[in-house]
């Protein structure tokens, strides 16, 4: 079975095997399988059979109870479809954010790399610069006074988290460009963009698949944090503001805010235990010890 | 000497960077939309008198000018007067840089070691049933919102079994001075602190398992091995001095963020730290509060880098003798 | 015998004198010491009370200032400073007459000159009073004694009284600003360490925890009750009352959570009341932008908002509806039968279909000329309120084909956008309305920088301009209620909910400001004492007390009197007999 | 009396799915005071034998069979306390000089005395100085690199000093896992005649393990040659090099002249098969024939089904394969 997989489709082959590997990693497998749940309820909520999330003609801070499993909030509105609509605008931040640090990672990291000399110099300073200052306060003054749509939230934290993608592709390409295959290419006199974008670039496409994992598990934590204060975006169901709202019940009615708090950690849980095990996979380390779970 | 110019281009390098950091800022709170001075004047205010207070502070000059005049007063150390708080920014953020220390210091280092100890428990058992429950754990409670849990502390210890006082620094009723004071503020922070390091416990634990599982399988181990070394001081005297260093380089590269990484845990336990201030800062539009807590931020994220340096050099000998 | 009569009636007489302050402690007479401990939310910004808006400064400068004259919890002005005032008829000259005997927390006497320093500031440093006190209207301030002032204004403002009793007006120490050109020069000690006049003295401020304040023993009306006055701050409102209930404070002005209010009014120990304040939340339409400018739109939304149900949903049942064009808290001026439209949603819906507005295929109308009526809510997001209003509105005016998207700002980046830009629909503000209606002139009015609506009707205008100048108050009260007509029948501003404020304290304290109408200002504990306190012995013991020694000596006269006069008839009869 | 013997002896890695018989059934013996040079490619099992030995395999590898018998006692049944005991006082290693055999981080002072400290405690800090600058000087090597770290020294330093610390404990045994990789040439020469002088003037005995024909015959007695994790070889060593047996050997020799064909062309080959394509990885498939049969000219069918086992030619030459067993 496996040597037909293996001349069929070179590409399908690499993730299987991938796949195998990854198999092994009990902690991986269980992140994987929550955030199957979660992606599921993300992309069916408007199938499920539950009430309306925005409306508000249920009776204000009813305990959990069969009709409404997570109970109504200070407004009447039922919990428990908040929590899953939430999950929506939650994993939108989050893989918005970490496309946009992971686009902007890879374009400044992998001219870094591959130019090196003065540009390397200058995109390094401004990497540093990124990372001087505290990504949570730029980030909640830019929301706070520039506006709090869900696009522009996305668009700020990708923004604000690109320099450590851009870290990785920049220490992936340096490895890479020392090897025989690219200086074939420079050989062969193919432009730079077709080394870059042909060559390097997927091939440290593992890695930067890893870490942005792992980017969209913080970016959700941030945007929890910034609704949390009370700047999320009012036309959307976020989890954050749920909380922001249920701090104020927390002596009478705990349910308000513990429910979407439980959403998050496992939401957060699942990406980071599927980021981890990937990173431990892709990192060289592991390949040479074969050390396996 | 070597050294000497090392450190002299490490800092050149530092101040450039936290000089640029500032511009940024800079640009970005004042190009914000809204003016303070309307906000300053308040509600019933007519037009003259919100010319009167913008021009008390100075926000009728361009921006470029205001930027230049403010570059030069930190220069000489003076980060100017909030608008809101009529005080000297520098001596209203020196107040609360002890009480977010207070926090955010203790809980790093209980983080730090409480981190280190189980890494140095599980990982000697490398990928064991054990060893993966733990890594498994410690990843979700890393996916833990700080402000959730501070919450729930607060639900549980605070009001349901109201072990621990729910908010504030000190209990006013009874401010002794003193011993009574010290005691009084540590019973305050018990839950914050508690809040903070369980949060950072799993980084500094995953640093530690991996340079630890990596150092055990190095050859000077098979070769003490094979000098009849027993395993446990084997990893006792070498495994261990060997792993050390990376644990340490997060640790200080952590405690760049010591002041600005608690600002959601002070707002819900209502601890009068740099995050209040950053955000009531923010909210009433106070620019050179805002711009003072920032610069005050970035130099110690690079002072943290900085002493992540001379970390390295000081515990790695590859790096001192080079 | 009759000696041992009259010796027993001494005696008796004696003994109830001395017993019978034991006897009268029992009943509600004020105990000496303790200490009050007031949550807020935020800390002061400075003690410079006159210089910048701080809300979370006025309850305490209330506490460490006075002022001429001052508002109680009626908003009815009352002696402060000034004992007596006298307005001459032309409502151009005021006289006050200052108490004798006021002096600043230094020992140095607060005189007219102190008055005629502070408001010349206010004048020359633009003080936040600058605009409603309209110092710039003040001709001249003439020190006539060290205790009598007068004010004479170049036009006649009706509402200066009430403005002076309020905000930004508190009589400063000229003493201890003499030597700093700006009166809000940071080098100034007394911007931290304030020296007042007011009934307490300011002990220290740990910024972000609390302001401690203790009771200044020769203040001008009788040294307060209470020791120590404290404000501890707690900004969380939630953690603000675990603290209260946690016996960490006696006075919770930080408003709970709705939910929390059933729970505190059954809390042993604890009372909870609450009163109409003149404040109110309302939504005002952009007049600028079509279709807004046209009324019966404007109609047909006042007619789909059920107030009422805002109140449910948005603060827990926790205020008014707003019934007509002004605050119902000011009862004077408020015109009960200028009322809104009640909410009436097939009406709006009739309105809506009769005047053009179409309804689209997914169940949003369309303007007459042909865009869709989906409009945006501005809001500020200082609280959770505003959102909740936003997300109520959104579902009613869904009911008749009108669909809401919410826009929370930050209030600064609100006031750019909605005052100043007019770039908005519909936008949500509030505002307090007090002490008088002319404040609705700065707000509402023609030309007014708060008018962010932009609503010009000149007959409005004439009326509140008229108001602030007639002095006689029956002819005042008409111009305001017919203001009131003009601006319900417009609907460029639509009120909604008249604030509720909440007094939440500790049983075992007396006498606190919203107990004490008309003797003092609506944040002064100055009367207020504490249960458990030390008890005052009542004026006549201290009476005895202090001139013991007289009392023996006429007591004595008395019995030599008795004692000669017994002698002497003794021996007249004497004589006669024999 | 043998000093070492070691009767099939199999050991097997576990990587992944599939597991890898590193050694199978590999015996030979030891005599005092010998030189034994161990000859083989990367992945022959050689260093796997120096481990076994000194049962130090790493955790994923798994000794399925066989005996190590050291002067009597079979090591693989001692206790770990017990094995402690021998390790480095009667067996010790100079372990692959790579830049981690010695911990970076401390002096070598005190990884030399932790070493001497283990077996000998009683010593005073005076007589742990002396021995441990009598043992240096054996190694040809100053006092002063005690106060260095292992990253300041040369390749060729710090080989002497890994000398040296072999030499510690005046072992009876001492296994060499390639000591002269890595070093330049000259150097190389100069430590394999240091450990010759040393190997004679203390009579211990020494075990060279190498891929390099060169090292091997110049220093050893007597030569074992593995491939596949098998023993296809064993003999004097200037007979195993003057007429090689086995095809593998024979082929290692052809490469080795035609690399030093310039400098020694007296010695050229007698025979005169064909050169074999060279392939690099040595397959460790668990087949049962040869191991040699995929790279082997003379390869049969029966190669490829059963395994030859080692026979005696002349005296003390052993060859295991078919072409011999006439």
């Amino acid at each position: 079975m496996k040597s037909k997989l293996k001349s069929d489709n070179n590409f399908f082959y690499k993730y299987l095997l991938l796949w195998n590997r990854f198999k092994n990693y009990k902690g991986g497998l269980i992140g994987f399988y929550l955030f199957l749940v979660v992606i599921f309820i993300a992309l069916f909520v408007p199938f499920l059979p539950l009430c309306d999330p925005y409306s508000i003609k249920f009776q204000s801070f009813l305990p959990p109870s069969f009709s409404h499993p997570f109970g109504t909030d200070e407004m009447g509105r039922d919990i428990f479809s908040r929590v899953l609509w939430g999950s929506r605008t939650s994993l939108s931040v989050g893989f918005g954010a970490a496309l946009v640090s992971s686009i902007v990672g890879v374009l400044f990291g992998s001219l870094a790399g591959y130019v090196g000399g003065k540009l390397d110099e200058l995109l390094s300073r401004i990497i540093d610069i990124f990372l001087m200052i505290p990504a949570f306060f730029l980030i909640l003054l830019i929301v706070a006074i520039y506006g709090s749509s869900i696009y522009y939230v996305m668009l700020v934290i990708g923004l604000t988290t690109w320099p450590s993608t851009a870290r990785i592709v920049r220490a992936q390409i340096l490895s890479l460009k020392e090897r025989e295959f690219i200086y074939a290419q420079k050989v062969i006199g193919s432009s730079t963009f077709r080394i870059l974008f042909v060559h390097l670039i997927p091939n440290s496409i593992q890695p930067i698949f890893a870490n942005s994992i792992l980017q969209v598990a913080s970016a959700i934590l941030l945007e929890a944090g910034l609704s949390f204060l009370g700047l999320g975006d009012p036309n959307v169901v976020s989890w954050g503001k749920m909380i922001y709202s249920g701090t104020s019940y927390i002596f009478t009615s705990w349910w308000i805010a513990f429910f979407p708090g439980i959403a998050i950690v496992v939401t957060v849980a699942s990406l980071n235990l599927i980021g981890d095990a990937l990173v431990t996979i892709l990192s060289p380390k592991t390949e040479e010890r074969g050390a396996y779970a | 000497m070597e050294w000497k110019d090392y450190l002299l281009r490490r800092s050149a390098q530092l101040l450039l960077t936290v000089f640029f950091a500032l511009i940024i800022n800079f640009l970005i709170i004042n190009l914000a939309p809204g003016d303070p001075a309307a906000l300053m004047a308040g509600e019933l205010a007519t037009k003259e008198y919100i010319e009167a207070v913008r021009e008390r502070w100075g926000l009728n000059k361009p921006i470029p000018e205001r930027l230049v005049s403010y570059l030069l007063n930190v220069l000489q150390g003076n980060l100017g007067y909030s608008y809101t708080y009529l005080q000297s920014v520098s001596n209203l953020i020196a107040e609360r840089i002890p009480v977010t220390l207070l926090l955010t210091l203790t809980s790093s280092i209980i983080a730090f070691f409480v981190g280190l100890l189980l890494a140095v428990k599980t990982s000697q058992k490398a990928f064991s049933k054990v060893d993966l429950f733990v890594s498994n754990v410690m990843l979700t409670i890393y996916s833990i919102p700080s402000f959730w849990l501070g919450l729930m502390l607060i639900g549980i210890f605070g009001v349901a079994l109201r072990i621990f006082p729910t908010s504030g620094m000190v209990n006013v009723r009874s401010t002794g001075s003193g011993v009574f004071l010290i005691l009084d503020i540590a019973y305050h922070s018990i839950l914050p602190i508690v809040t903070l390091a369980t949060i950072q416990v799993p980084i500094y634990y995953k640093i530690a398992r991996n340079t630890i599982v990596e150092q055990s399988s190095e050859d000077y181990v098979s070769t003490f091995l094979m000098a009849g070394m027993s395993t446990s001081s084997i990893f006792k005297k070498y495994v261990l001095r060997n792993s050390l260093l990376p644990p340490v380089t997060v640790f200080a590269l952590h405690l760049g963020y010591v002041l600005s990484g608690a600002a959601l845990v002070e707002v819900v336990f209502g601890w009068p730290g740099m995050g209040r201030l950053l955000l009531s800062a923010v909210y009433s539009r106070d620019y050179p509060l805002i711009m003072g807590i920032y610069l005050v931020t970035s130099i110690t994220v690079s002072l943290a880098n900085f002493f992540v340096d001379i970390l390295y050099t000081l515990l790695d000998p590859r790096v001192r003798y080079k | 015998m009759r000696t041992s009569i009259v010796g027993a009636v001494i005696a008796l007489l004696l003994t109830i004198s001395l017993t019978s302050p034991l006897v009268v402690s029992q009943g509600l007479t004020p105990k000496l010491g303790g200490t009050l401990v007031v949550i807020q939310v935020g800390d002061p910004k400075s003690f410079n009370p006159d210089a910048q808006v701080d809300d979370m400064g006025f309850p305490i400068f209330q506490n460490l200032f006075n002022k001429l004259v001052t508002l109680d919890i009626d908003y009815n002005i009352i002696p402060d400073l000034a004992y007596k005032w006298d307005v001459s008829s032309d409502g151009l000259t005021y006289t006050f007459y200052l108490y004798k005997n006021a002096t600043w927390h230094d020992g140095v006497p607060v005189t007219a000159w102190d008055v005629k320093w502070t408001f010349e500031t206010i004048n020359k440093s633009k003080g936040i009073a600058y605009s409603w006190i309209k110092a710039s209207n003040i001709k001249s301030i003439d020190v006539i004694d060290n205790y009598t002032v007068k004010f004479i204004l170049k036009q006649p403002f009706a509402a200066f009284l009430s403005f002076l009793g309020w905000y930004g007006t508190f009589v400063m120490p000229k003493h201890m600003y003499s030597n700093y050109s700006d009166w809000l020069d940071p080098k100034n000690p007394v911007l931290q360490k304030p020296v007042g006049s007011g009934p307490f003295k300011f002990v220290e401020w740990v910024k972000g925890d609390h302001v401690t304040l203790e009771a200044n023993p020769n203040y001008f009306k009788g040294q307060p009750y209470l020791d120590k006055l404290v404000f501890k701050i707690i900004p969380d409102a939630n953690t603000a009352l675990s603290s209260f209930l946690a016996g960490e404070g006696d006075v919770l002005a930080v408003r709970p959570p709705f939910s929390e209010i059933p729970k505190l009014n059954s809390t042993s120990g604890v009372i909870v009341r609450s009163r109409a304040v003149p404040s109110q939340w309302y939504i005002g339409f952009n007049l600028l932008r079509y279709p807004f400018n046209d009324r019966t739109l404007r109609l047909a939304i006042a007619y789909a908002i059920n107030r009422s149900y805002v109140i449910e949903k948005a603060m827990s049942g926790y205020g008014f509806p707003a019934r007509g064009g002004y605050t119902s808290a000011i009862k004077w001026a408020f015109n009960s039968n200028a009322t809104l439209p009640n909410y009436n949603v097939t009406l709006a819906n009739k309105l809506l279909d009769d005047a053009g507005y179409k309804l689209g295929p997914d169940g949003i109308r369309q303007t007459p000329n042909g865009t869709k009526l989906s409009i945006k809510y501005t809001y500020f997001t200082t609280g959770p309120e505003t959102e909740a209003i936003g997300v109520v509105l959104k579902e009613q005016l869904k009911k008749i084909g009108i669909e809401v998207t919410l826009e929370g700002l930050e209030i600064g980046a609100w006031e750019q956008k909605v005052v100043k830009n007019r770039d908005f629909d519909i936008a949500l503000c509030d505002g307090f309305q007090g002490p008088d209606p002319d404040n609705m002139r700065s707000r509402f009015a023609l030309g007014a920088y708060l008018n962010f609506a932009n609503y010009s009707n000149v007959e409005y205008y004439d009326l509140l301009q008229n108001a602030s100048v007639t002095t006689d108050f029956s002819a005042r009260q008409k111009l305001y209620w017919k203001a009131q007509e003009i601006f319900v029948h417009d609907l460029a501003y639509i009120p909604l909910v008249d604030l509720v404020a909440f007094y939440i304290w500790k049983t075992e304290f007396h006498g606190l400001p919203w107990e004490s109408a008309g003797k003092v200002n609506y944040n002064s504990y100055a009367l207020t004492w504490w249960e458990k306190g030390k008890s005052i012995e009542p004026e006549y013991i201290v009476f005895l007390k202090n001139n013991a020694l007289a009392i023996v000596i006429v007591l004595v006269i008395i019995i030599g009197v008795v004692v000669a006069y017994k002698v002497t008839k003794k021996k007249w009869s004497g004589k006669t007999t024999s | 009396m043998n000093l070492l013997e070691l009767n099939e002896i199999s050991v097997e890695y576990q990587l992944g799915k599939n597991d890898i018989l590193a050694l199978s059934n590999v015996s030979f013996s030891m005599y005092p005071k010998e030189i034994l040079g161990i000859l083989g490619e990367s992945g022959s099992g050689k260093s796997t034998l120096a481990l076994t030995i000194m049962r130090a395999l790493p955790k994923n590898a798994r000794i399925i069979g066989g005996e190590v018998i050291f002067n009597g006692k079979n090591l693989l049944n001692l206790s770990e306390d017990e094995l402690n005991s021998i390790r480095w006082k009667e067996i010790s290693i100079i372990p692959q000089n790579s830049m981690n055999s010695l911990s970076p981080v401390h002096k070598i002072r005190d990884q030399l005395r932790d070493i001497l400290l283990l077996h000998e405690p009683k010593l005073d800090e005076k007589e742990v100085i002396n021995i441990m600058e009598e043992k240096l000087r054996l190694a040809n090597i100053s006092e002063d690199v005690l106060d260095k770290f292992p990253h300041q020294l040369s390749g060729g330093m710090r080989q002497r000093i890994l000398i040296a610390a072999s030499l510690l404990c005046n072992p009876e045994l001492i296994i060499a896992d390639e000591p002269t990789t890595g070093l330049d040439v000259v150097t190389q020469y100069q430590i394999l005649k240091e450990l010759k002088n040393l190997q004679s003037a203390k009579g211990f005995s020494m075990m060279i393990i190498s891929h390099d024909i060169s090292v091997i015959s110049n220093t050893s007695h007597r030569t074992v040659v593995m491939y596949g994790g098998k023993v296809v070889e064993i003999g004097p060593s200037d007979s195993v090099v003057e007429s090689p047996l086995h095809p593998y050997t024979r082929m290692l020799l052809e490469v080795q002249m035609e690399i030093s064909k310039k400098t020694q062309n007296e010695l050229h080959s007698r025979t005169n098969f064909n050169k074999p394509h060279k392939s690099v990885g040595v397959n460790f498939a668990h087949h049962s024939g040869c191991p040699f049969v995929q790279r082997c000219p003379f390869a049969t069918e029966k190669c490829k089904t059963e395994a030859p086992t080692l026979l005696k030619v002349n005296n003390d030459h052993y060859v295991s394969c078919f072409l011999f067993n006439k």
